[in-house]
C-alpha cells in the first residue's frame, strides 16, 4: 500500500527545489563502494546529498525502500542504434563526417520504453558501421519526455568504421589498403577534433585502428573488439577504452573471455548493446555472461555506468551516485548482477518515469 | 581417448631439442647452436658437419669448428638450409587485393589489407618459408606498393623488413577483365573503367607515367601517388610488371624502352620466348610454373615450357621461383625439386629460393643465406631438401623456433 | 515387424535394471548444500554414486571405504540440467521435412560444441530434426557423455513427433497459412488412421488364417469320411460339415510397410502414444493444436508457445503442458516473436499450466548454434526476475523439464536408483559471481575448472 | 582444329602392342620390386601369354625368348588408379538413383587423362561414376591403352557406387532416408520374388529364381552380396552411417573417404574395411579456437589406426596428381616404404577385389610392369617403359609431346 501512496505523491507536478529523500535498501555508488541504511536527497533534479549521516530535512517526501532493494545509478549504452535502426547510413559516399546520427531517432517508438524499463536512462545513438567515415554520434536522456528535451549532446563523437562492411564495390574505398590510404589523407588536410569512436571487430582490424589513433593522436574509443583477445598488449600500450559488445548467447569463448582479459590488464570497458541487434535490457545479461568468464563483479558494475560515461565525456554528470550529480537511478529488486531480480522504480532527472506495476 | 591434444608447436617459442645436451632454460642472450651433417649456406659451399652459431637472433658464425659457448642450447639435423623466402604471395590478403576505385592507385599499401594473424602465414612458416613478399593483386594496371615481412615472430608491424619495395603492374587480361565499356550506357556503376582491351591496360600504364612527369614539372598540390610515379622513373623504385604470354613480355619491353626505368617481370609463363631480350636488358624474372603436362595449351593460350627455369638461368637472367599453388604439395621445396627433374641444377634450384629472391627483394643484408650477420632465419630438414620424402623439422625467425613438430605427432 | 523393432527401441531406455552392477568405482560428495529439487534441500549432505547411478543421498550418510571422496564443504549441488530443446550434433537447416525423418539420421558424433554446454550443467538435452516445414519427424533424446558412437549417444530414438504450426518460410505467417497447416497435419493423421485399420484388419486375418491353416492342416490328414455315392442322389446334395473347411485358407496379403505412416501411426497407438510436439506461436495456432489433441487424442505438449500465456486458462483446463523458449532472443522479432515476454513461463506457471524452459537456440531467434545452451542458467534466471522463485526457475529446467521429456524415471534430480548426473557450483544457482566447478554424467566427470 | 593435333600426339606416343599372342617375353632388371615380396637383385621376370610365368635371381632364360635388358634400372609392378572419374567426360546423372547406368558406355579413350596416366605409369583405371549421385551406377575397370571402349575394358561392369554426399538444397536426415526407401523397395522386391518361387516350388515348379527385372539387375546382386558398394562419405559421421547401412542391408563395401574422416579411424578398422584416401589427403586444418593450423596426414592416422589404404590423385594440384608422389608423401610423414608402394599397387588391386590378377610381381599374376630410371619415390626417377599384359605399350624416347613440352 505504502508504494501506491508514494507513487500518486511523486507524479504531481514538483515546485522547484522540493526535497526527496531515499532511505533503506543498499547504495551502490560505483564512486566509493556500496553504503547500507544511508539516504539520498534530491533536489532540483540532482542529488544534493548522499551518505550514512544524512539528515532528512523537514518536509521532504520520504521513500522507504522494502528489504533487499538495491539502488545503482542508471545504466549508460555508449553505442546504439535505438529506435533509429536501419537510417544510420547516408550509403551515397563513404565520407560524411557532418551526418547527426540522433536526427533518426524517433522518440515514439516502442523500444524507447523497453529500455527505460529495464534500467538504461542514457543512450549515445551512433552513425552506421557501413561509412568509413559515418558523422556524429549523439547522446539522449530516456526521460520520457519530448525528443528535443531527451538531447544531452548532439554531436559527443565522431565515428570511424575498420570493418569490412564499409567497403563496397561500387565506391570509393572498395578495400582495406585503398580505405587507409584515404583515412590517412583525410586526416592529414581536416584533423578531428574532440572524442573518435573506432569500430573494429577482429584483431587486424583492431591493430589498424590503434595505428591510425596513435599516429593522428585521436582521443580514441575501441568499439566492439571482438577479438580483443589477441590484441591486449597493443590496446594497453595505446591506453585506449574499449566499448565492448554486444554479447551473444552463441559467441565464442575466446570472445566471452575477452572483458576479463582486458580488465586484468587494466583497461576500461564498457558494454554496449549495438540495439537492436541486442535488446538494452540484455546489457546486464552481458555483464552477467562477462563475469561467468572471468570479469570480476566491480568492473562488471563500472562497466555499465561510469566507464561509458567517461567514453561520452559526460562522467562529471552522471554514472555515479554522487552528491552533484543528475538524479538518474535505479530501484532494484535484489543484486543488478543477478538476473533473477528485476527493476521496480527508475528516477530520470529526479523524476519517477518508470515504476513496475504490482499485480 | 578423446582427441589426442596435439602439442604443435606451432609458436612455442622453444622446443626441447631431440639431443638437448644442455638442459639450462635458454634465455635470449645465452647461444643457440645448430649442428648439421650438411649445411647449405647458397652463398658459399655446403659444409659437411657444419655448426651455426645464433646470438641474440643472428648468425654470429657458421663453419666446420666453431666454438662452442657453454651454456648454449644445440639443435642436431640432418640438413640447415636458409628459410625460404617467397617473392610474391598473397599471405592475409582478401581474394580481391586491389583498390578498384581507379585503375592507377600507386599510394595503396597492400600491407594495409593484410591480416598478420592469418592461418595462411602459419602454413607458410610450417613449409620453411621465413620471408614473403606480400603485395596488391593484378586488378589494377598499376596496384600499388608491396612489403617484405617476416612469416611469423609477433604481430605484423614488428615483421615488416621492408615497407615500399616494389611498385606493381600488371599487364595481360586480368586488369581488364569484367571491365564493360561505356559505349552502351553511361557510366553509372563502378565497372565502367577505362581498360577493357591489352592496348587500352598498357595505355593507362604510359599515361599515368606520362602524367607524373609533366607532375615533376609544376607541382601545385602534393599528390602522393605521381610521387611514388617519380621515384620509379628517376629509378630509385622497381616496377614490378607481371605479365605471362609473350604478347604481353613484348608490351612490357616496349614501355621499358620508352622510359628505361627498373623492371621485374612476375609470372613470365612464356618467358623462354624472349629469354635473349631479358638477358640483354638485364631484366630479373619472378617465374611460377605449373608443370601441368596435361594440356599443352593454357586457357589464355600461353604455351608452357617445363625448361624455362633451366634456360633463364643459363642465359643469365637473375630468375627466382615462385610456388606453383598454395596446396601443401605445391610450395617452394616442391616446386624446386621438379624444377631439377625438368633440367635445372640442384644448385640453382636452391639459390631460386632462398637468396635469389632476397636479393630481388633488396633485403639480401637480412636474409636469403647463411652467413654471419644475417637474420637467423633457418629451416632443419631431416634429409635432401629436393627429395619429396624429405620433411621440414624445425623452422627458426630471428633465432626462435617457430615451429617444430615430431613425426609421432603427424 | 518395424514398428516393433521402433517400440523395443523405446523400451530399452526406460526399463534400464535399477541397480548397475557395483563396480568398483564408488564416488562420494561430501558437505555440500543438495538441492535434491524432487524434496526439501539438504544443508551439508552427502551423495553416494556407484558406477553409473546414484545410490544414496541424504544427511549423514556412511561412505564405504575406498570409495573416492570429493569434499564439497561451502559447495553447492544441483541435478544435471535438461534442456528441452537443443541443436546440438545436428545444427540447423531449411531442407523441407517430413514425418518419417529422424533426427538420429542427422547426428555428427564428432562435433565438439557439447564440450561448452555440458561445461555450464547441461548434461541431457533433446533434438528435434533439423529441417523446416509442416511435418519435420522424429526427435531424439541425447545424454552429453562424449561418447562418438551415435548409438550410445542417441539415449532415446524416436523420442516425439514433431510438427510446426504457423511459421511460415518467409517472415510472413498469415492466418489462411496457420490454417492450411492444421488442415496439412489433419490429413496426414487421417491418412495414418486407416494405415492403422488396415494393419489392425491385417493382424487379425492373419491370426484366423493361422487357426484356419492349422485346422486344414489336419483335416488333410484325416481320410475321406464319405465316399461318393453310386447313385446320382435325389435327394439335395449331402450337408456338409459346417466346421470343414472346403478349400486351402489363403495366406492374407501383407501391406507394404510405409515408414511415413508408422511414425504418424505411433502417435495414434491408444496403449502406449508417441508424445507429440508442436511448434505454436500465435493463440490461433495454439488452438489449432489442441483441436488435433482432441480429435486424434494426441498426447500434446505444445513448443515455445510465444502467446500461450494469452490463454493460459484454457491451456490448464486442457492439461497441455508448454516447453517456454527461447526466453533470449536477439535482432529484430520475426513476425511469430512480436507476442514474446520473457514474463511468459511466469504466467503460465502462475495459471497452472505445467512449464519447462528450454534454450531453442534457432536463428530465427538470433542465436548462432547450438552453444547458446550453456546459458539455460541464465534463461532460467530471467524468467525467475519476471514471476517465478527461484525453486520454480531450477525445477522448470531439471524435473519439470524430464517429466515433459518422459525420462523423469532417469533424470532430473538427486534421488537414489536415478542416473549420477550431477553439478557442483561454488555458489547459489542464480547468484551473478557463481562459476561450475564440476560436471559429472553417468557417474563420470566430465567438465572440471582449472 | 586444336584437338585433333592433340589426339593425333596422344595416339602417336603409344607404341602399338607388336607380336602374337603366345610369344616369351623375359625382363631382366638390376633391381626389382615385387610388393608381395622381398626386393631381387639383378633378377629375372619371365612373362607367357601376357602372365608371369616365374621371377626371382638366378631363372634360367628361355631359348625363344624376347629379352627387354633394364640394365640397372628398376621393375615394379603398374600403378593402379583404385578411384577416378576422370575417364568419362561428365560423371553425375541429375537423377539421384540410376544403379542400372555403367561407365563403361561413356569411356573417351581420346582423353588427354588416359594419355598423361600411361605417362606416369598408371596400367589400370578404375572409372567410376561421381560423387554427386545418391546411386551413381557401376564402375568399369580399364587399361590407359587402346583406340576403342571395349579394346580398353578390362572388367565391364564392376561394383556400384554410392554417395552419402546429399545434393544442394537436401538435409542428411532427407538423404539417408533415400538410400533407406530404395533399399527397402530392393528387400521388398526380392522378398516377394522369393515368396512367388516358394509357391512355386510348393506347387511342385522348378526351382530356378524368377528372372529379376534388368533396371533392378544391379541392386540384387548388390544385396545377395555378389558385388560390393563403393560409398562415398565426406565426413566421419557418414562413415558410421555406411556402417550402420550395410550391417543393415548386408552388402559388402570399400569406403571412398572425404577429408574430414579420419576422426572415425578407428570404427573403419574394427570392421576390417578397405579404403580409398581422397587425392587431398594431406591438407591444412584451421583450429578457430587456438587459431592454430595444423597438417593433418591422412596416410599417417589410417595406418596408426591399422586401415589398409589406396591413394587417389586429381589433376588440381601439382604434386596430388602423380600417385608416386602421393606415395613420396606418405613416406615423408613416417609410413614405410613397402606401404607406401603397396598403396599405389597391391592395395589398389585389394580394394578393386583384383589381388590375384595385378599389383604385385608373383607366378600367375597379369604382367603389368614399370621400367623406372631409379627409386619410384624419388622425384628424379623417369618412366622409362610400360609393359601391359606382356607388350611394352609405352616408351619415353618415342613420347613426341614430352619432348616438345621438354623443348628438346
Amino acid at each position: 500500500m505504502k508504494y501506491l501512496a508514494f507513487a500518486v505523491l511523486l507524479l504531481a507536478p514538483q515546485a522547484q527545489g522540493d526535497v526527496i529523500a531515499i532511505k533503506g535498501g543498499k547504495f551502490l555508488t560505483v564512486a566509493n563502494g556500496d553504503l547500507e541504511d544511508a539516504v539520498i536527497l534530491i533536489q532540483n533534479g540532482k542529488i544534493s546529498k548522499i551518505g550514512k549521516d544524512v539528515t532528512i530535512p523537514a518536509g521532504a517526501k520520504v521513500i522507504e525502500l522494502p528489504k533487499g532493494s538495491v539502488v545503482t545509478p542508471g545504466f549508460i549504452d555508449a553505442h546504439s542504434y535505438l529506435a533509429s535502426a536501419f537510417e544510420v547510413e547516408e550509403s551515397t559516399e563513404s565520407v560524411t563526417p557532418d551526418v547527426k546520427a540522433i536526427e533518426a531517432f524517433s522518440s515514439d517508438h516502442p523500444d524507447v520504453r523497453a529500455a527505460l524499463s529495464s534500467g538504461v536512462t542514457m543512450v549515445a545513438i551512433a552513425p552506421g558501421s557501413g561509412n568509413l567515415v559515418g558523422g556524429r554520434m549523439g547522446v539522449l536522456r530516456l526521460n520520457g519526455r519530448r525528443y528535443d528535451q531527451m538531447i544531452v549532446k548532439d554531436a559527443a563523437a565522431t565515428k570511424l568504421s575498420f570493418s569490412n562492411e564499409a567497403l563496397r564495390s561500387d565506391r570509393e574505398p572498395t578495400s582495406r589498403q585503398g580505405a587507409m590510404t584515404l583515412l590517412r589523407r583525410l586526416l592529414k588536410t581536416k584533423p578531428i577534433d574532440g572524442i573518435v569512436f573506432l569500430h573494429a571487430a577482429a584483431a587486424d582490424d583492431i591493430q589498424r585502428a590503434i595505428e591510425i589513433a596513435t599516429s593522428f593522436k585521436l582521443r580514441a574509443v575501441l568499439v566492439h573488439a571482438d577479438g580483443a583477445g589477441e590484441a591486449i598488449d597493443a590496446i594497453k600500450a595505446a591506453r585506449l577504452p574499449v566499448a565492448f559488445g554486444p554479447i551473444f548467447a552463441s559467441d565464442k569463448r575466446e570472445k566471452l573471455e575477452a572483458p576479463g582479459k582486458l580488465a586484468k590488464a587494466g583497461i576500461s570497458i564498457a558494454f554496449v548493446s549495438d540495439a537492436p541487434a541486442t535488446s538494452e535490457s540484455q546489457l546486464r545479461l552481458a555483464a552477467a555472461i562477462a563475469m561467468k568468464h572471468g570479469l570480476d563483479r566491480d568492473t562488471a558494475l563500472r562497466a555499465l555506468t561510469m566507464a561509458p560515461a567517461e567514453m561520452l565525456g559526460l562522467s562529471d554528470r552522471v554514472g555515479s551516485l554522487e552528491a552533484g550529480k543528475d538524479a538518474d537511478l535505479v530501484i532494484y529488486s535484489g543484486d543488478p548482477l543477478s538476473l533473477t531480480s528485476d527493476v521496480e522504480t527508475v528516477i530520470v532527472e529526479g523524476r519517477i518515469s518508470f515504476q513496475k506495476p504490482k499485480k | 581417448m578423446r582427441l589426442l591434444v596435439i602439442a604443435c608447436a606451432v609458436l612455442a617459442p622453444i622446443l626441447p631439442a631431440e639431443k638437448v645436451s644442455s638442459p639450462g632454460p635458454w634465455t635470449l642472450d645465452a647461444a643457440l647452436v645448430i649442428k648439421a651433417k650438411r649445411v647449405i649456406t647458397v652463398s658459399g659451399a655446403d659444409i659437411t658437419d657444419g655448426i651455426v652459431l645464433i646470438v641474440d637472433g643472428k648468425i654470429k658464425a657458421v663453419g666446420k669448428d666453431i666454438a662452442i659457448p657453454d651454456g648454449a642450447t644445440i639443435i642436431e639435423a640432418a640438413v640447415v638450409m636458409p628459410g625460404l623466402v617467397n617473392a610474391s604471395s598473397s599471405y592475409g590478403l582478401p581474394n580481391r587485393a586491389n583498390e578498384e576505385a581507379r585503375e592507377v592507385t600507386p599510394d595503396a599499401r597492400a600491407i594495409d589489407d593484410c591480416d598478420g594473424g592469418s592461418g595462411e602465414f602459419k602454413r607458410a612458416v610450417q613449409t620453411g618459408v621465413t620471408t614473403a613478399y606480400v603485395g596488391p593483386g593484378d586488378r589494377n594496371v598499376i596496384g600499388g606498393l608491396g612489403a617484405a615481412v617476416k612469416t611469423a615472430g609477433g604481430k605484423l608491424p614488428s615483421r615488416i623488413i621492408s615497407s615500399d619495395v616494389a611498385l606493381k603492374a600488371a599487364f595481360g587480361p586480368s586488369p581488364s577483365r569484367g571491365n564493360y565499356s561505356p559505349r552502351s550506357f553511361a557510366p553509372t556503376n563502378f565497372y565502367a573503367r577505362r581498360p577493357t582491351t591489352r592496348m587500352g591496360v598498357t595505355w593507362e600504364c604510359r599515361k599515368a607515367f606520362i602524367e607524373a612527369k609533366k607532375y615533376r614539372d609544376d607541382k601545385e598540390a602534393n599528390d602522393d601517388g605521381k610521387e611514388i610515379l617519380l621515384r620509379v622513373l628517376d629509378k630509385k623504385l622497381v616496377l614490378r610488371v607481371s605479365a605471362s604470354r609473350a604478347t604481353d613480355i613484348e608490351a612490357v619491353l616496349k614501355i621499358v624502352e620508352e622510359f628505361g626505368f627498373d623492371i621485374m617481370l612476375e609470372e613470365a609463363d612464356e618467358a623462354y620466348r624472349h629469354i635473349e631480350a631479358l638477358a640483354r636488358r638485364k631484366i630479373p624474372v619472378l617465374y611460377r610454373a605449373s608443370f601441368q603436362t596435361r594440356t599443352i595449351y593454357s586457357r589464355d593460350g600461353s604455351e608452357e615450357r617445363f625448361t624455362t627455369f633451366a634456360d633463364l638461368v643459363k642465359a643469365g637472367v637473375k630468375t627466382a621461383l615462385l610456388p606453383t599453388g598454395d596446396a601443401e604439395s605445391e610450395g617452394l621445396l616442391a616446386t624446386a625439386t621438379f624444377t631439377v627433374k625438368y633440367g635445372a641444377a640442384p644448385a640453382e634450384a636452391l639459390r631460386a629460393i632462398t637468396l635469389t629472391p632476397a636479393e630481388l627483394l633488396g633485403i639480401a643484408n637480412r636474409v636469403g643465406s647463411i652467413e654471419a650477420g644475417k637474420d637467423a632465419d633457418l629451416v632443419l630438414l631431416n634429409g635432401d631438401p629436393l627429395h619429396i620424402t624429405t620433411r621440414v623439422e624445425r623452422v627458426l625467425v630471428d633465432g626462435k623456433v617457430v615451429f617444430g613438430k615430431p613425426l609421432a605427432e603427424y | 515387424m518395424r514398428l516393433a523393432a521402433l517400440a523395443v527401441a523405446v523400451l530399452s531406455f526406460v526399463s534400464l535394471p535399477r541397480q548397475d552392477p557395483p563396480s568398483k568405482k564408488v564416488i562420494a560428495l561430501k558437505g555440500a548444500k543438495i538441492y535434491t529439487v524432487s524434496g526439501a534441500a539438504i544443508d551439508a549432505g552427502t551423495i553416494l554414486i556407484n558406477g553409473r547411478q546414484i545410490t544414496a543421498v541424504g544427511k549423514d550418510i556412511a561412505i564405504p571405504d575406498g570409495a573416492t571422496v570429493i569434499d564439497c564443504a561451502g559447495k553447492v549441488v544441483i541435478p544435471g540440467l535438461v534442456d528441452v530443446c537443443s541443436t546440438l550434433y545436428v545444427g540447423e537447416s531449411d531442407a523441407p521435412g517430413a514425418p518419417e525423418q529422424d533426427a538420429y539420421d542427422a547426428f555428427d558424433p564428432f562435433n565438439e560444441t557439447w564440450k561448452e554446454v555440458v561445461a555450464a550443467g547441461v548434461t541431457t538435452v533433446y533434438v528435434n530434426p533439423p529441417n523446416r516445414g509442416v511435418a519435420n519427424g522424429l526427435g531424439v533424446i541425447v545424454r552429453l557423455t562424449g561418447t562418438t558412437d551415435p548409438a550410445k549417444l542417441a539415449a532415446r530414438r524416436a523420442a516425439a513427433l514433431k510438427f510446426t504450426l504457423g511459421v511460415g518460410a518467409a517472415d510472413s505467417s498469415a492466418p489462411q497459412q496457420r490454417y492450411q497447416d492444421y488442415r496439412t497435419i489433419k490429413s496426414m493423421f487421417e491418412g495414418a488412421k486407416l494405415y492403422r485399420e488396415t494393419s489392425d484388419k491385417y493382424q487379425k486375418e492373419l491370426a484366423e488364417y493361422e487357426v484356419k491353416k492349422k485346422q486344414w492342416d489336419e483335416q488333410q490328414k484325416q481320410p475321406k469320411i464319405d465316399p461318393p455315392k453310386t447313385d446320382p442322389p435325389k435327394t439335395d446334395p449331402p450337408k456338409a460339415d459346417p466346421a470343414r473347411l472346403t478349400e486351402e485358407p489363403k495366406k492374407p496379403r501383407k501391406p507394404a510397410a510405409d515408414r511415413r505412416n508408422e511414425a504418424l501411426a505411433r502417435a495414434l497407438d491408444p496403449a502406449n502414444p508417441l508424445l507429440v510436439r508442436i511448434e505454436a506461436h500465435t493463440t490461433d495456432s495454439i488452438e489449432y493444436a489442441l483441436k488435433l489433441a482432441e480429435e486424434f487424442k494426441l498426447k500434446l505438449v505444445i513448443e515455445q508457445g510465444t502467446e500461450a500465456s494469452r490463454m493460459a486458462d484454457v491451456l490448464a483446463k486442457a492439461k497441455v503442458p508448454v516447453l517456454v523458449g527461447p526466453v533470449v532472443i536477439y535482432g529484430l522479432k520475426r513476425v511469430e516473436y512480436l507476442g514474446h515476454s520473457t514474463e511468459s513461463a511466469a504466467l503460465l506457471a502462475k495459471a497452472g499450466v505445467e512449464v519447462a524452459i528450454g534454450m531453442f537456440p534457432t536463428t530465427r531467434a538470433g542465436h548462432g548454434g547450438p552453444s547458446s545452451s550453456r546459458f539455460l542458467l541464465e534463461a532460467a534466471a530471467i524468467a525467475a526476475s519476471k514471476g517465478l522463485t527461484r525453486e520454480q526457475a531450477l525445477k522448470a529446467i531439471t524435473i519439470d523439464a524430464a517429466k515433459l521429456l518422459g525420462i523423469q524415471a532417469s533424470v532430473g534430480s538427486l534421488e537414489a536408483g536415478k542416473r549420477a548426473d550431477i553439478v557442483i557450483l561454488n555458489g547459489e544457482p542464480f547468484d551473478a559471481a557463481t562459476r561450475v566447478d564440476r560436471v559429472i554424467v553417468d557417474g563420470e566427470t566430465q567438465y572440471e575448472r582449472k | 582444329m586444336r584437338f585433333i593435333i592433340l589426339v593425333l600426339l596422344a595416339v602417336s606416343s603409344v607404341v602399338p602392342p607388336s607380336g602374337a599372342k603366345d610369344d616369351v617375353v623375359v625382363i631382366k632388371a638390376g633391381r626389382i620390386i615385387t610388393v608381395s615380396g622381398e626386393e631381387i637383385q639383378n633378377g629375372v621376370i619371365v612373362i607367357r601369354d601376357g602372365k608371369i610365368d616365374a621371377v626371382g635371381a638366378n631363372i634360367e632364360v628361355p631359348w625363344d625368348a624376347k629379352v627387354i635388358d633394364a640394365g640397372k634400372r628398376v621393375v615394379m609392378p603398374g600403378f593402379i588408379e583404385s578411384h577416378s572419374f576422370r575417364g568419362v567426360d561428365s560423371a553425375n546423372e541429375n537423377v539421384p538413383s540410376v544403379p542400372f547406368v555403367s561407365t563403361f558406355d561413356s569411356i573417351a579413350p581420346a582423353l588427354p587423362y588416359f594419355e598423361d596416366s600411361l605417362r606416369q605409369g598408371i596400367t589400370s583405371i578404375f572409372v567410376v561414376p561421381g560423387n554427386w549421385t545418391m546411386i551413381g551406377g557401376q564402375g568399369c575397370v580399364v587399361r590407359p591403352v587402346g583406340i576403342t571402349a571395349e579394346k580398353m575394358t578390362i572388367i565391364k561392369n564392376h561394383a556400384l557406387k554410392l554417395s552419402l554426399q546429399p545434393p544442394q538444397g537436401v538435409s542428411r536426415m532427407a538423404h539417408i532416408a533415400a538410400i533407406r526407401k530404395e533399399l527397402d523397395e530392393m528387400v521388398e522386391y526380392l522378398r516377394t520374388l522369393d515368396e512367388q518361387k516358394q509357391v512355386k516350388v510348393a506347387a511342385g515348379g522348378s526351382s530356378k529364381t524368377p528372372e529379376i527385372e534388368l533396371k533392378r539387375e544391379t541392386m540384387a546382386r548388390l544385396l545377395q552380396g555378389k558385388t560390393p558398394a563403393f560409398v562415398y562419405c565426406p565426413t566421419a559421421s557418414d562413415v558410421l552411417k555406411a556402417i550402420e547401412l550395410s550391417k543393415q542391408y548386408k552388402f559388402r563395401m570399400k569406403l571412398v573417404l572425404g577429408r574430414d574422416t579420419w576422426k572415425a579411424a578407428a570404427d573403419i578398422a574394427k570392421e576390417k574395411i578397405e579404403v580409398i584416401l581422397p587425392p587431398d589427403m594431406v591438407f591444412w586444418e584451421t583450429d578457430e579456437e587456438k587459431h592454430e593450423e595444423t597438417l593433418r596426414v591422412l596416410p599417417s592416422i589410417f595406418a596408426k589406426a591399422g586401415v589398409t589404404f589406396a591413394f587417389q590423385t586429381d589433376n588440381g594440384t601439382l604434386g596430388s596428381s602423380y600417385l608416386w608422389y602421393q606415395a613420396a608423401t606418405a613416406v615423408k610423414y613416417g609410413l614405410p616404404r613397402a606401404d607406401a608402394l603397396k598403396a599405389v599397387t597391391l592395395n589398389a588391386a585389394r580394394a578393386l577385389d583384383l589381388q590375384d590378377r595385378f599389383g604385385s610381381i608373383e607366378k600367375g599374376r597379369d604382367a603389368n610392369l614399370l621400367i623406372l630410371t631409379g627409386d619410384p619415390l624419388d622425384a628424379q626417377t623417369w618412366v622409362d617403359q610400360v609393359v601391359i599384359e606382356g607388350k611394352v605399350v609405352y616408351e619415353r624416347d618415342k613420347d613426341e609431346k614430352l619432348k616438345r613440352v621438354l623443348g628438346k
